[in-house]
């Protein structure tokens, strides 16, 4: 724990804090206990506009959990959440995930027996008329239900046409080939139209080459819809090639923060993450 | 068929669509009797005790009580929704049955409700007991109207992602608590209306509409019929009900060994239940599937694809 | 309230209570391993009851099939109530071959087993009720010997009399508690009973035959519910083929209160809303029923681990 | 790379196989996940099975172990037709499987879930004295002994996992992606055992998507795509077969450069051998 003078002084700066477009994400003092295990422990940093930004780790290492406090899954023990300059600790998801924040999962959470279309369209949420007149005015197919639900099926096949699953749109989500299942996650968490995308662990499962593929697909998601990616990977080489910068975390605490070759030479990360066997 | 039991069907159809509406957002409430005894209790009361009229009971003061019912069981819905949707699973289940029983004990004590006796020589708007299905049947048919909509529209799709996975949906930006509870509160009102026709129907109410057993009845109905399309809750509650009906009437069937006409009249429960047991085993997904909706109507899907593959449309009909 | 009535009162929730838990046992045992509530144990329960009348040689009533037939001969109340729960036993084991099984192995809905299971407990009740009408039927006198039929726990110018019957099911609850604590934690059988709880699939790739215990849970369930029909049926009579069905929705709230699946939790939210409902004022009575019920509501939403149970981690 | 040379156990007529699997077909999820699929493992050997995600590697496992029943093919294991048995019958038959994801007993503890890796076993002492050689194989086991298994990291709970199907003495044991969500310290660890079992007599099978290291600890191998094996032979051979490296291992370069590996044969002291 920080000394407490150095605690108010964070706590000015969070006031004085004018509206920041430029750091998307700034995470504070974040921290996370689970019983008695510390599974994040006051971990800062912040992440840039247009950066895509590396959270590795071993296992363990708390990264999926900080995945969650940052989409509002979890609450943290202590510490603050900033978005663009304002803080929204303590939300809950859906309020985060409309505020601009899209996420993928770690071991897949599609709507299965859904069709990837539906899974896309499902993702549109936010951005059609909703609440009890949107309902009524769905049911009853009046303006502006025709003309939403046309513009939300356009959409989601954009975006499917873009990870190239558009020709199979009516498939059921669960039938997908693992991969395909990944992409079409991806998808979904795009059509939100988020400023950050989080990604855990998107080359889980993939072969050498589709790895390779997911480098420049991931590139070219940050420049042609000029968002923010933070990404969990184990894979290390895609890592160090893919990002700007990258977070360590190692029991829960930051132990590295920098551009790749920094981290990748630091002896404290190659102690923790690959091991001493000197 | 007689008439009284062909309503008795379609008041079993919608009430499996009251389980069938917060089910669609991934939720096993078994708060429909507790709504449905209460709609039936404010038609009682209000035909009863304000509505006092001299001749046949207007049709419009019946349509004015099962609105009445509707909004109030809305309202109820609402208080008891927001709490009890944090649970998941089973334990909404158990805490829908208490909600159930702590109705059905208040309204055994009440004197409003008549206690034990109950509420009976509610009006009759009609002189004969076929023509409530001038309003049964149009009813049953908006709802079904309703749900079809609701499935092909954003709320609807909000619902189906709950039900998939509630945090996913959450990632999504959609309210699990708003769309839970709305779920729940379209269920409620469905029997609460479901409720204040039956009480005029069947011209009495008490303590035992709406009762613990009826809520597992109506999961029945549901589940037999196939929970995968609105459809089956339809199809299930009106084979149910009619099942013990035509048991009854196979006894009476000439040239059958004088136990088996014995055992079907008597003992036509056995089989009602053995029926039930035997058709989850046999049929897990329902009688009525979407896959076997779109062998039915094939044709036309198949057409509305044409459509897709030319112009953007919604695709919902092929959900689930 | 003097302390006579207060002892009075509280001896007899008590008495309900271990009827509640005893009642509840068999049920949260199943539901410990399988997950799935099983609606048909209140049938089983009554069953139980039925068995044990008939092996103790009774008459049955005039209504149904077996009207006005008696066994030939009749066993000494003891081994009739053992007798009669084996048989009870018999039948959960056949209720699991027949309506359970088949699910499991297709892998389906845990909601479809609920409807399943009450699919065979409206055939059971009704079969009772076809083969012995719906007459209410009180055990022969004197089948507990030459027991007092009350024991008095005041002085003799203060009674509080308790009756026989019911420190009887109090004692046997209590030993079955006991005993189904050390199966569970203590042997080889409760550990993999415990292991099919938790993951069926790891278990059978540990060599256990999961298919095997399941029965077994069953057999035991339905045993426990037959020990607890024949006791209950001894103490109030069996008021027909729903007199299990009534304490199946009552046992459901004790289930829940003591934390879904936990055996020592069932049994102190037993006696928890026995005691509680005994303690309802007079002028209040008629609304005794719902107590147990906001119980059961209010502890959902405050408490669903149960009364003992812990907190659940939530794995996102 | 690899400092461990492991002994060439080719598939010859003249041995016996352990397990022989003959056109082997099931139907998972409403696909053909295996399409007449046939392999043979060797008693001693290891053989692994590489593929990418959704090859049909897991599934066939689960097979073996009957967990899935297939549609079509036989499972000859030590001369007999195992096709038609249970899970618990396989195991008790010498198969055991340590399943993809670990599948702790969570609320149970590390002794209880050893405990129950040897159901199928009745003599107390050599079940005692198969936990102490579990513990003397992995110390971290012994210290969280009493702790309940789902507390355990991922290493730790993929230890428990392998020592736990062990607890059967097995003949045949079945390892599903042991490295799977692991860093690389730990994956390394867990194959120095796994290297361990092999030089004590176990016959592995072994299903990795790390191919390279699969292939590298291992003496033959399996190839799986979409359900059908496309290229067998020595683990050597494969790991130089250009189809092999281009499907699969890439020719992505090391993250960093790995200090020299202490070969396990100097850690004898910790794994006590059978």
């Amino acid at each position: 724990m920080p000394p407490t003078w150095e605690m108010t002084e964070e706590e000015i700066r969070a006031r004085r804090v004018p509206v920041d477009e430029q750091r998307v994400l700034d995470v504070r003092h974040m921290t996370r206990q689970f019983g008695g295990l510390l599974a994040v422990s006051n971990v800062s940093f912040v992440v840039e506009k247009g950066e895509i930004f590396g959270l590795i780790g071993p296992n363990g290492a708390g990264k999926t959990t900080l995945f969650n406090l940052i989409t509002g899954l979890i609450q943290p023990t202590s510490g603050q959440l900033y978005f663009r300059g304002e803080e929204y600790t303590g939300q809950r998801p859906h309020y985060i995930a409309q505020k601009g924040i899209a996420r993928t999962f770690q071991n897949i959470r599609l709507f299965g027996s859904l069709s990837a279309l539906e899974n896309v369209k499902i993702a549109r949420h936010t951005h059609t008329f909703g609440g009890i007149f949107g309902l009524i005015a769905g049911v009853l197919n009046l303006p502006p239900a025709p003309e939403d639900e046309r513009k939300t099926t356009a959409r989601a096949m954009e975006l499917l046409e873009m990870v190239g699953l558009a020709e199979r749109a009516h498939v059921q989500a669960r039938n997908f080939a693992y991969g395909d299942q990944r992409r079409l996650e991806i998808a979904r968490a795009l059509a939100l139209e988020p400023r950050l995308l989080l990604l855990d662990e998107p080359a889980a499962g993939m072969n050498a080459q589709e790895k390779q593929g997911l480098s420049d697909f991931i590139r070219m998601l940050r420049d042609k819809f000029s968002i923010t990616i933070l990404l969990i990977e184990h894979h290390v080489p895609l890592v160090m090639g893919l990002c700007d910068r990258i977070a360590v975390l190692d029991f829960g605490q930051l132990i590295a923060l920098g551009d790749p070759r920094r981290v990748q030479h630091d002896p404290a990360v190659i102690e923790a993450y690959l091991g001493d066997e000197g | 068929m007689n008439s009284f039991l062909l309503i008795s069907m379609i008041l079993a159809a919608m009430l499996a669509l009251s389980l069938y509406l917060p089910l669609m957002a991934g939720q096993l409430s078994l708060a429909s009797p507790g709504f449905y005894a209460l709609g039936g209790y404010i038609a009682a009361v209000m035909s009863t005790k304000y509505f006092v009229v001299t001749g046949p009971f207007p049709v419009l003061y019946l349509l004015a009580e099962m609105a009445a019912a509707g909004a109030a069981c809305g309202v109820l819905a609402l208080v008891v929704g927001i709490p009890a949707l944090r649970l998941r699973g089973i334990y909404l289940a158990l805490a829908t049955i208490a909600f159930v029983e702590i109705l059905r004990v208040l309204s055994l004590n009440l004197e409003i409700t008549g206690g034990a006796v109950g509420i009976f020589g509610i009006p009759q708007p009609f002189s004969d007991r076929g023509s409530y299905l001038w309003i049964a049947i149009p009813l049953l048919l908006l709802s079904m109207g309703f749900i079809y909509r609701l499935e092909r529209i954003r709320t609807g799709r909000a619902f189906a992602a709950i039900r998939e996975d509630e945090l996913a949906a959450a990632a999504m930006g959609i309210s699990p608590t708003f769309n839970k509870v709305l779920a729940f509160m379209l269920g409620a009102i469905l029997a609460g209306v479901v409720g204040a026709l039956s009480a005029h129907v069947l011209n009495t109410w008490n303590a035992r509409q709406g009762t613990f057993d009826s809520s597992i009845n109506y999961l029945a109905y549901v589940l037999i019929g196939g929970s995968r399309t609105f459809v089956g809750p339809v199809v299930g509650g009106m084979a149910l009900t009619a099942l013990p009906e035509l048991l009854r009437a196979l006894a009476d069937v000439g040239g059958l060994p004088v136990w088996l006409a014995e055992f079907l009249r008597n003992g036509r429960l056995i089989i009602f239940g053995v029926l039930i047991a035997l058709g989850t085993v046999f049929f897990p997904q329902g009688m009525v599937t979407p896959e076997l909706l779109a062998r039915l109507f094939g044709r036309r899907l198949r057409r509305a694809e044409q459509v897709a593959s030319t112009q953007p449309v919604d695709h919902g009909a092929q959900r689930r | 309230m003097n302390t006579t009535l207060i002892l009075q009162q509280f001896l007899n929730g008590l008495a309900i209570g271990s009827v509640y838990a005893i009642f509840a046992l068999g049920y949260t045992l199943v539901f410990s391993i399988l997950r799935v509530i099983n609606f048909a144990h209140g049938a089983i329960f009554t069953l139980g009851a039925y068995f044990t009348y008939m092996l103790l040689g009774a008459r049955f009533g005039f209504n149904g099939v077996f009207a006005n037939l008696a066994l030939p001969f009749s066993l000494p109340f003891p081994l009739a109530l053992l007798v009669g729960a084996l048989l009870s036993g018999l039948v959960g084991v056949v209720v699991e071959r027949l309506a359970f099984r088949p699910l499991r192995t297709r892998g389906a809905d845990p909601l479809l087993t609920l409807v399943s299971s009450l699919g065979v407990a409206v055939a059971l009740v009704n079969l009772i009720q076809y083969l012995v009408g719906a007459e209410i039927y009180t055990y022969p006198p004197r089948v507990l010997g030459s027991l007092p039929a009350a024991v008095n726990f005041g002085t003799s110018t203060l009674p509080v009399p308790v009756r026989t019957v019911q420190i009887i099911i109090f004692a046997v609850s209590m030993v079955i508690v006991v005993l189904l604590t050390y199966l569970i934690n203590g042997t080889k059988i409760g550990k993999a009973l415990q292991a099919v709880s938790e993951d069926a699939t790891t278990a059978s790739l540990l060599g256990i035959d999961t298919d095997r215990l399941i029965l077994f849970t069953f057999f035991l369930s339905g045993f426990l519910g037959g020990v607890a029909g024949t006791l209950v049926g001894l103490s109030v009579s069996i008021n027909g083929p729903y007199f299990g069905i009534s304490y199946g929705l009552k046992g459901l709230a004790v289930i829940v209160l003591g934390g879904l699946g936990d055996i020592p939790g069932a049994v102190l939210a037993g006696f928890l809303i026995g005691l509680v409902e005994s303690f309802v004022p007079a002028q209040y009575v008629a609304y005794k029923d719902a107590v147990a019920f906001a119980l059961l509501f209010a502890m959902l939403l405050f408490r669903p681990q149960g009364l003992l149970g812990r907190a659940v981690v939530q794995k996102v | 790379m690899s400092v461990y040379e492991s002994p060439m156990v080719p598939a010859t007529e003249t041995t016996t196989p352990l397990l022989q699997i003959r056109d082997l077909s099931v139907n998972y999820g409403g696909i053909q996940a295996l399409q007449e699929i046939s392999l043979v493992i060797n008693a001693g050997e290891v053989v692994t099975l590489i593929g990418a995600n959704g090859a049909g590697k897991s599934t066939t496992l689960r097979t073996i172990s009957r967990l899935l029943h297939p549609r079509h093919g036989e499972i000859i294991y030590d001369n007999r037709d195992i096709t038609k048995l249970r899970p618990d019958e396989v195991v008790r038959l010498g198969i055991a499987q340590s399943a993809e994801g670990r599948r702790m007993l969570t609320r149970l503890s590390v002794m209880d879930n050893l405990l129950l890796g040897a159901y199928t076993r009745t003599n107390r002492a050599e079940i005692q004295a198969d936990i102490e050689q579990q513990f003397g194989r992995f110390p971290r086991l012994k210290e969280r002994s009493k702790q309940l298994a789902g507390t355990l990291s991922g290493g730790e709970q993929q230890m428990l996992a392998i020592a736990r199907a062990l607890m059967s003495r097995p003949r045949l044991l079945l390892l599903d992606e042991p490295s799977l969500g692991l860093a690389p310290l730990i994956v390394r660890e867990i194959f120095a055992i796994i290297r361990e079992l092999h030089a004590s007599g176990v016959t592995i099978l072994l299903v990795e998507q790390n191919a390279q290291l699969a292939l590298q600890n291992a003496d033959r191998g399996y190839v799986m795509e979409a359900g059908r094996i496309t290229i067998n032979g020595l683990a050597a051979d494969l790991i130089n077969d250009d189809r092999v490296r281009k499907a699969y291992l890439g020719d992505v370069p090391p993250p960093v450069k790995l200090p020299p590996r202490a070969a396990p044969e100097e850690k004898n002291g910790l794994f006590g051998l059978r």
